[in-house]
């Protein structure tokens, strides 16, 4: 949700990372070797001061501090022996990476943002939504997005939210029983064997077995068996 | 070509109704409305002389660009081209389908709430729904399940790539 | 103006969405691909060497009429409307998908240091963004990347038209 009052008035910093690189430059200090005392203390006074203004903190500003808090009380212990065999790593390492990755981006960003974009500095021309049915035409590739979307819909719309409890093996169930019988329009005939031999993982042996009992309890298909203990067949049971 | 002109140009351009020369004044605030009419009349006949693919018209008392009239049956033919959209009651229908598949017509019916009858024909036209079978019950209803089109259009490997509504409320934070 | 170019520039200019190469090898049967791409060339030369208010653009693997980027103003002024709007964050966003897709949303806020749900949803409504399935590792996490309406929001032809990500030196050792 964008109405979060934090957003409102830490719009300035994009989150506790830019903070930090705006520190780094007011202070014109190496990113490389931050002086993590400083930085440290400048970064507390601004989060006092939103705290201050009574303002909903996100949650990533404070882990932040605490990452710099606790590197500051590393930097300020001796090094141990195992750390200065090893030759020590310094303890600003990891952020360092970090703010540097995130600068990368920040710019990219930028980047974009210089871009002539379609609807802010160039237009194209606006265009009446006309209907046009039939159905020679192509659909339109449609983002799984707005697929989701139409199923929140429909559960908003009845206040069923029973259906709304879906899950991934739910689905995978599913995909198992698209493909037996997408392989029996095509084959015609499948043994037992055809359809769990291939198959390798656990996971998808489960899934075929699964998918073969709801196929016959729904009775979309049939199994055979012409002798005991011979090969099972299975196909689409039709009209 | 000169700033005014270029300027009156993209206005008339992603207008999707003709702009009038009174609009053109209201915008183009220390222009006369002569100007802006031999403007306009400079465009008019450039474009004429040019004899490409578009043309800039007077119409409905005001300007609009317009195909030339010998390509209409060429225009036609994209427009019959357009990729086609589904009705938000298609989507709807579809997407119950693609979560609660093999399902009954019934059972949409119980979800969304309507008869979806015509809406399933559409969909089966449109091949992105098959029947897969009957149930062995009374009536002996028919089960429906979504196809091969169906992941690409939505440009799904499996179904599986789909996410669960759970995973789906995480986006709203 | 010949003929065919006369054709395309009409086509071209009727389609709200960028018109690529191959629908109009569909649409005019027997010329090549050849052909209609020398004919988008040389109108695309004709339009930038008037300099008039619009320019043929070549954008998201198709092409497209735009207006000339100096007008914006006044474009806005006849809208009326506010311009299209990204936030700082939201273009933040879109950046690291833009360049690292198919990326995951635990390594959107890995980058950026903040939850990125809000955004994500508004860029997935906004069409920028799109589920590109599951990544392969235990947990099977949703995977995102850019949409073609990207390309055409950005005014690109393809995703390595993008500028090089400008990466900043590692530490040493």
């Amino acid at each position: 949700m964008t109405d979060r009052a934090y957003e409102i008035k830490l719009d300035i910093f994009e989150g506790p990372l830019d903070l930090l690189l705006y520190l780094i430059r007011k202070n014109e200090v190496d990113i490389y070797d931050i002086p993590i005392a400083l930085i440290t203390k400048q970064y507390m006074e601004y989060i006092n001061v939103m705290k201050a203004l009574n303002l909903d903190l996100a949650g990533e500003y404070l882990v932040l501090a605490a990452t710099l808090t606790h590197i500051k009380s590393r930097m300020l212990l001796p090094p141990t022996e195992d750390e200065e065999e090893e030759e020590e790593a310094d303890p600003r390492e990891e952020l360092v990476r970090q703010l540097l990755e995130y600068k990368t981006f920040k710019e990219a960003a930028l980047g974009l943002d210089r871009m002539d974009i379609l609807g802010r500095d160039v237009f194209s021309r606006d265009h009446t939504f006309e209907e046009i049915e039939g159905n020679g035409q192509p659909l339109r590739e449609i983002g799984i997005f707005e697929l989701v979307e139409a199923f929140r819909r429909v559960s908003f719309q009845t206040g069923q939210h029973d259906i709304m409890e879906i899950d991934v093996e739910k689905i995978s169930l599913s995909d198992r029983i698209n493909d037996i019988v997408d392989e029996l329009e095509k084959r015609g005939e499948l043994t037992f064997t055809d359809l769990l031999g291939e198959t390798d993982s656990r996971r998808r042996l489960i899934y075929t077995f699964l998918a073969i009992l709801e196929l016959m309890k729904l009775r979309i298909i049939k199994a055979y068996q012409a002798v005991p203990y011979g090969a099972i067949r299975i196909r689409l049971a039709g009209e | 070509m000169d700033k005014l002109k270029a300027i009156i140009e993209a206005l008339v351009f992603v207008s999707d109704t003709p702009v009038t020369v009174a609009v053109l004044e209201g915008i183009l605030e220390d222009v006369s409305k002569k100007e802006i009419s031999s403007a306009l009349d400079d465009l008019m006949r450039e474009y004429e002389e040019r004899g490409g693919g578009i043309f800039l018209k007077e119409v409905a008392g005001g300007y609009q660009f317009r195909t030339g009239e010998t390509l209409t049956s060429w225009v036609l033919k994209l427009k019959g081209q357009k990729p086609m959209d589904l009705s938000p009651a298609a989507m709807e229908t579809l997407a119950v389908i693609a979560y609660r598949q093999p399902v009954m017509k019934s059972e949409i019916e119980r979800v969304r709430g309507v008869d979806v009858s015509g809406i399933m024909r559409g969909l089966l036209e449109k091949n992105l729904v098959r029947i897969m079978g009957r149930k062995n019950v009374p009536g002996r209803p028919i089960i429906y399940g979504t196809t091969r089109k169906f992941l690409e259009t939505f440009g799904l490997k499996a179904l599986s790539d789909l996410p669960t509504l759970r995973e789906f409320k995480e986006l709203e934070g």
